[in-house]
C-alpha cells in the first residue's frame, strides 16, 4: 500500500496498465514530454516512448476521432482534454461516433478508449477552466461518464474504464487532485463503472454529490453534528449508467433526497435523479426531491467565483430545508 | 515522382487517359493484368448499374435517400484497384463503386440506404469502416488507424475519402494535418465532384485547386483526372508505396463531377449549369475506361450490353433480398449500444416489448 | 390572413423581417441560392442579394462564428445548421462564445443572432437526421431555446427571436414543415418568448409537449375521448427560459403531470420540469411527476425508427397510467 | 508586393532590422514619424515592464494565472501601429503590446488577468475584441466582423491574432478559409513563438513554415521576423492596402520566440532547449529596436532607464489600484447573462442575496 494523492493514483494506474498491456497510448496537448499541464501522466513518455505517449497538434477532434481509429486497430488509446472547456471540438466524435460505433456497425467495432478531462471549478482559474460538463455527456447513449472523489476510486475506476469495451469519459475534479492521500493499494484493482458507494449511513435523508462536491458535502455533514440529522450520504461515482438501485432503495429508507453538483442547475444532472426518485419512491417521500446545483450564469472569474462555488455551509442549510420541509 | 511533376502549385492534372480512352502518355500507362483491368471496369459498371437501379427503386417509393455515385466511378475504382486486402477504407458516403471493388457486398450497400444499419456491419477482414455522414469526421479516424499501422508496425496502408465540401471543414484540417505531423502511412482522397449539394466548388476554396492545401501541411499532393481510372491508380500506387516506405501521407484531389443528384431528395437542376453538365457527360469514365479496353482487346460493346444485364437482374436480386429482410428487430436497436445494456435501458426494451414491439 | 404551413411561415417571416431590417442576413450550407435543402430560405436570395442570403462553405463553425462577429459589427445574423445533428462543429461557438459575450464584456457586446436548426425524427431520415438535442443548449446559461408547433407560433417567435437582443436557438420541427396548414396574419406580430400556450384546459393532468410532439399529444387526447380525463395541455414553445409558473399553475390544479419530449429520456428535458414541479408543487401531487421520452438508444435508421418513435398511444396510455395512479 | 517577394514557399523571412538594429535593406525601410516610432518603442516597453511586473506580482501571490508577452513585443506592436483606429482588433490572449498600442487601459488588462470580467469591458469605439480563451475560435469572429465591414461598405479592416499551435485547430481552417472565400478585409497573424504550451512548433505542422497555409486558402502569405518591429509594420501596411482595396485576407506568420513562461503556472525549463532559450535573447525585439531609435537620435540609454521607471512605477500603481478593486458584486455575475435576466435566475441572484452575497 502507497499513500497517494488523486493525481498520484492516477498516474500510478496509467503505468500500472501500460506497463500490463502495450496497446495502451496516451495522447493529447502536452501529455508527452511534459506529462500534461497537471503533471497527471509526468514520466510516462519517458517510460513508455513517444509512441506511446504522445503530444499531439492542438486539435481536440484530432485527438478523438484519432483515438477512435485507434482503437478500430488494435490499440487502447486514453486521450486526454487539456479542461473539459476545451473538450468541444472534439465533442462531434464522441457523440456521433464515440457513442455509435458498436452499434453503427452492429458490433463489428467497438472502442475501447477512454477520455480524460478535469473538470470543476475552486481553482481559481481562467474562463472555460471551470466547467462542470457532465451532462452534455450523461444524456447520449453510448457513452459512461465516471468520477472518482478519492485516491481509491480514481484507481478502480480508471482500471474499469480501460477495461471496459466501450468508451468512457473519465472526469478527474481537479479542485482535489492534490487536496489530500489516501492509501491506494498496489495490487491492480477495479472499481465497478456503475456502482455507487455508500459512504455514510443514514436514515433521515440521502445526500448524493460525486467528484470535487464530495468533501464538502462530508463537511457539511460534519458542520450538522450537532443536529438531531442522521444523513445517508452516497458517492454516486458514475453519473452514466448511474446506480439507480443503491440511491432509489436509500431514498426509500430515509424518504429525503438532496443532490448537490457543481453543474448548472437547469437542466443539470440531478434533475435525472430527481425523476428516477419520482418514477421509484414516490409514495415513500415526505420532502419533495431537491437538488444544489450552481447558479444558471456562466461561471465567474475567480474574483466573482465564490458567488458560483457550493460551500458546506449551503450543502448543509439545503439539508436542514429538506428534513424540515 | 508524380507529385512533383504535377506539383499542385503548377495546377496541372495527371492524366493517363483522355475522354475518348486514348493514352494521353505511354510512358505513365501503368502494367496493370487483364483480370485486374476487367476486374476494375467490371466493378465500375456494377456501380453504375446498381447506382440508376437504387435511383428507380427510390422514385418507386420503395428505397429512401441515396447518394448517387454517377460519375464519380473511376475516382473510387482507380484507388481501390491499388490497395491491397490488408489497407483500410474509410469511407465518407459517396463511395460505392470503391466499397464493392473492396469486397462488400452489394447486398450491404443497399440495406444501408434503405435504413438499416446491418448495411454498416461489414466483414471485419475487410477492412471497411461504416459510412460517415458527419462531413470530413471520418479522416480523424483514417489518421487513428495509420497511426496504429504506424507504431503496431502493421505493413498496411490507410486511405480516407471526403469531398469537396468536406476540405472546408476544421476536421479536415486536424486529421489530415495529424497524419502529416506523424508521418502516417495514409492517402487522403479529396472527391472533388464540384459540388457540396448545391453550393459550387467556388465557394469552398478560393484557391485553384484542392490538392494545393497539401503544402501548408507539409506533404506531397497532386491533381488527378478522377475521371481517369488509371490515373487514380497510378498517383495511389505511387502514394501507398510512400506511405509504406515511412515517407508518410499524400493528399489526392480527383477532379470529377456529380453526374447525378446529391441525393434523391435533391433536384441539381436547380443549381448546375446545363452546359457544365453536358459537357461533364462527355467525360465519363465509364465511356473512356470501355474505349481503352476494347482497344486492348478486352472488351466488347456486346459483352458490355450482356454485362448491364446481368448487373441489372443481379441488382433487382439483391434489392429483392433487401426488400424482404423487412423491418429491424427491436433487439437489434437495443443491443449494440453498450456490450452490457445498463439496467434502465433493458428496462426502456422490455416497456417497448410490452407494448407490442418486435 | 394567408394560409401557411410551418414553413411557410418561417420563410414569410423572414423576408418580412429582412425587408424591414437590411441588417438581417441568413448564412448556412446551401441557403442562399437553393433557398436551403428544405427550401425554407427559398427565394430570399433572389429577393435580398448574395450578400444578404449566403452560401457558406461546408464549416459549420465558421457559421457560428462568422455570425458572433457580425453581430458585434451591426448585423444581425441568422444562421442556419442544416440538421441540428450537425451542429456540432459549432456548438463551441455556441457555449463559448455567443452565450458569454455580453458577459465576458460586461455588457459592451451584445449578440442579437438567431441560429435555426430542424430538429426531430420521423421523417425516415439517414443518421445524424433526427436528433432531439435540446438538453444541449438548454443546460447552457445564455442561450435561449425556442420551437414553435405551428405556423402562427413560428412566425411569432422567430420575429421575437431576431428581435431578441441576445442569442436564440430555433428549432424547428422538419416533422411538421408541411403537415398542416393555418392562418398566419400578414402583420408582423410575436409571440413572447419564455410564455407557453394553454392549448386546451382541464383538470385532471397538466401534459406537456412541444414542436413535432404536439401533434402527437393533441391525437392521444383525441384517443382519450371517451375516457373521463380532462387534460389540461401545454404547449411549452420556449424549451429556456421555459414558462415554470403557467406549467407549475397548472399542476397545482391537475395535481397531476406528464411531459413528453422525442429527446433522450436520461438527462433529458422533461427531467428539469419534473424538478421544478417537486420544489414548487409538491403538496399538490397527487401522482408522480412523469416523463415520456425517447429510448437512451441511437436514433435507429428508418427501419427499425418506428421502436423509437413516440407515438399517440403510447402518450394516452401514460396518461391514464397517471392518472390511474 | 512582400508577399510576392517573400513567398512563404521560398521559405525567405522578411526582415528590415537585424538582431542589432541595423537596417537590413533600405528600401523596406518604412517612412515613419518619429512620434510614432516612439510611441512604438515606448509601447514595447510598457509592455515589457508591466509584464515583469505582473510575473512579480503573481509570485507575490498577488496576481491570478497570467500569460506573459515577453519576447513577442515587436509581433504586436508593429501590426497595431500600422492600423488606423477604425480598424478592429481580434486577439487571442497573449497580445497586451498590441492592446495597449490600440488604446486599452493597462488597468484593464491587469484586471483581466486579475480575474474580473471588467478587464474585458473595453469602450467600444477602441474595437477591440475581449480576449479569447478557446483557441483559433476568435478567428472566425474576426471572419464576421469583416463581412459585416464588406456588405456595409464600412472602411476598415480586422485583424485576428492566433499562436502556432492554434493553427493546428479547425477553427483556424474555417475562419481563414470563410474570410478567403467572400475576400474579406481581414488579417491574420500567426504568432509562431515556437510553443503551445510545452509541445514546440514542429509537433503543430510538418510544413517549414506556417505562412505556407496561406497557399491552400488562396490568399497571400509572408513569413516575417516577428522580433522585428519595422518588418511586422510594413508587412501589415501591405495586407491592410490590400484588404482596403477589396483584395481580400492575407495570413501572417510573427516567428518570434516565447521568452517567458507560457503561463505563470508553466515551467519552461523542462521542455526548452537552453541553446534555443539564449539564442532566442539575443533576438530580443527590445534591443534592436531601441538601437534603431538610437541611431536615429531619437532614444538613449538614459531614457530608457528612465522610462523603465517611469513604467514601473506605473504598473506598480495600477496594479494598486486593480487591487484595491477587490471582489466582483454579486450583482454583477448575474447581470450580464442576458438582457433581461429569466425569473428562474432572478431568484438565483435572490437567494444568494439572502445568504449574504453581495
Ligand atoms: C458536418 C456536416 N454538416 C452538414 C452535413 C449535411 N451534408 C450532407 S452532404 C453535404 C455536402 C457534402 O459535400 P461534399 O463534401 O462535396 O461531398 P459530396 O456530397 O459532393 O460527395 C452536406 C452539407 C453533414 N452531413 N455533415
Ligand atoms: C481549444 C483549446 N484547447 C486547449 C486549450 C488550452 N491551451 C491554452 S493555451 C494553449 C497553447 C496555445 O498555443 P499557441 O496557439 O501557440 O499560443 P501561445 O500560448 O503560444 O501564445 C493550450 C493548449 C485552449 N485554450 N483551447
Ligand atoms: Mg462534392
Ligand atoms: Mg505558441
Amino acid at each position: 500500500m502507497a499513500v497517494m494523492t488523486i493525481l498520484g493514483a492516477i498516474n500510478h494506474t496509467l503505468d500500472q496498465q501500460m506497463e500490463k498491456d502495450d496497446s495502451i497510448v496516451l495522447l493529447g496537448e502536452d501529455v508527452g514530454f511534459e506529462g500534461g499541464v497537471f503533471r497527471v501522466t509526468k514520466g510516462l513518455q519517458q517510460k513508455y516512448g513517444k509512441d506511446r505517449s504522445i503530444d499531439t497538434p492542438l486539435a481536440e477532434a484530432a485527438i478523438i476521432g484519432s483515438s477512435i481509429g485507434m482503437a478500430m486497430n488494435g490499440l487502447k488509446p486514453i486521450s486526454e482534454m487539456q479542461f473539459s472547456g476545451f473538450m468541444f471540438d472534439g465533442y462531434n466524435q464522441l457523440v456521433s461516433h464515440a457513442a455509435r460505433m458498436r452499434n453503427r456497425t452492429r458490433g463489428t467495432y467497438n472502442l475501447p478508449m477512454v477520455v480524460r478531462m478535469p473538470y470543476g471549478g475552486g481553482i481559481r482559474a481562467l474562463e472555460h477552466h471551470s466547467e462542470s460538463l457532465e451532462v452534455l455527456f450523461a444524456h447520449i447513449p453510448g457513452l459512461k461518464l465516471v468520477i472518482p472523489s478519492t485516491p481509491y476510486d480514481a484507481k478502480g475506476l480508471l482500471a474499469s474504464a480501460i477495461a471496459d469495451p466501450d468508451p468512457v469519459i473519465f472526469f478527474e475534479p481537479k479542485r482535489l487532485y492534490r487536496a489530500f492521500k489516501q492509501e491506494v493499494p498496489e495490487k491492480d484493482y477495479k472499481v465497478e463503472i456503475g456502482k455507487a458507494r455508500v459512504v455514510q449511513k443514514g436514515d433521515d435523508i440521502t445526500v448524493v454529490a460525486w467528484g470535487a462536491l464530495m468533501p464538502e458535502a462530508i463537511k457539511a455533514i460534519k458542520l450538522l453534528e450537532d443536529q438531531d440529522i442522521s444523513v445517508e450520504l452516497i458517492d454516486l461515482r458514475t453519473i452514466a449508467p448511474w446506480d439507480r438501485k443503491t440511491v432509489v432503495e436509500s431514498v426509500k429508507k430515509t424518504g429525503r433526497f438532496l443532490v448537490v453538483h457543481e453543474a448548472y442547475t437547469s437542466f443539470g444532472p440531478g434533475a435525472e435523479m430527481i425523476s428516477v426518485i419520482n418514477e421509484q419512491a414516490f409514495l415513500y417521500l415526505e420532502a419533495p426531491p431537491t437538488r444544489l446545483g450552481g447558479a444558471d450564469i456562466t461561471i465567474p472569474l475567480p474574483k466573482g467565483e465564490h458567488h458560483f462555488i457550493i460551500t458546506p455551509e449551503q450543502i448543509a442549510d439545503k439539508i436542514k430545508d429538506v428534513v424540515k420541509f | 515522382m508524380l507529385t512533383t511533376k504535377f506539383d499542385p502549385l503548377k495546377d496541372k492534372m495527371l492524366q493517363v487517359l483522355d475522354p475518348k480512352g486514348k493514352v494521353v502518355d505511354a510512358k505513365l500507362e501503368p502494367k496493370i493484368d487483364d483480370e485486374t483491368l476487367i476486374k476494375m471496369y467490371e466493378t465500375m459498371l456494377l456501380g453504375r448499374t446498381a447506382d440508376t437501379k437504387a435511383l428507380q427503386y427510390q422514385r418507386q417509393g420503395r428505397m429512401l435517400t441515396y447518394a448517387p455515385i454517377k460519375g464519380q466511378e473511376a475516382a473510387q475504382v482507380g484507388v481501390a484497384a491499388a490497395l491491397g486486402k490488408e489497407d483500410w477504407f474509410v469511407p465518407a458516403f459517396r463511395e460505392m463503386a470503391a466499397l464493392l471493388y473492396k469486397g462488400a457486398p452489394l447486398k450491404q450497400l443497399y440495406l444501408y440506404w434503405y435504413g438499416n444499419e446491418e448495411g454498416n456491419h461489414f466483414d471485419p477482414d475487410l477492412k471497411i469502416l461504416p459510412i460517415s455522414v458527419p462531413i470530413a469526421s471520418q479522416i480523424n479516424h483514417a489518421a487513428g488507424i495509420a497511426y496504429a499501422s504506424k507504431i503496431q508496425k502493421k505493413e498496411e496502408v490507410t486511405v480516407a475519402y471526403v469531398g469537396d465540401g468536406g476540405t472546408s471543414h476544421g476536421e479536415f484540417h486536424e486529421g489530415v494535418n495529424f497524419g502529416a505531423v506523424f508521418n502516417l502511412p495514409m492517402i487522403t482522397v479529396i472527391q472533388n465532384n464540384q459540388f457540396a449539394i448545391s453550393t459550387p466548388r467556388s465557394v469552398q476554396s478560393k484557391a485553384k485547386n484542392l490538392a494545393t492545401k497539401a503544402v501548408g501541411y507539409g506533404i506531397p499532393g497532386i491533381v488527378v483526372d478522377g475521371n481517369d481510372p488509371l490515373a487514380m491508380y497510378i498517383a495511389t500506387v505511387e502514394a501507398r508505396e510512400r506511405a509504406l516506405k515511412g515517407d508518410g501521407p499524400t493528399l489526392i484531389e480527383a477532379v470529377t463531377y456529380r453526374l447525378g443528384p446529391h441525393t434523391t431528395s435533391d433536384d441539381p437542376t436547380i443549381y448546375r449549369d446545363e452546359k457544365d453538365f453536358k459537357d461533364a457527360e462527355t467525360k465519363d469514365p465509364l465511356i473512356r475506361f470501355k474505349q481503352y479496353l476494347i482497344d486492348k482487346k478486352l472488351w466488347s460493346d456486346e459483352k458490355d450490353e450482356e454485362k448491364i444485364k446481368e448487373f441489372t437482374d443481379y441488382s433487382n436480386k439483391i434489392f429483392k433480398e433487401v426488400e424482404e429482410t423487412g423491418l429491424v428487430d427491436l433487439d437489434d436497436v437495443f443491443d449494440y449500444q453498450y456490450e452490457t445494456l445498463p439496467p434502465h435501458i433493458e428496462e426502456q426494451r422490455q416497456r417497448a416489448k410490452e407494448r407490442g414491439g418486435k
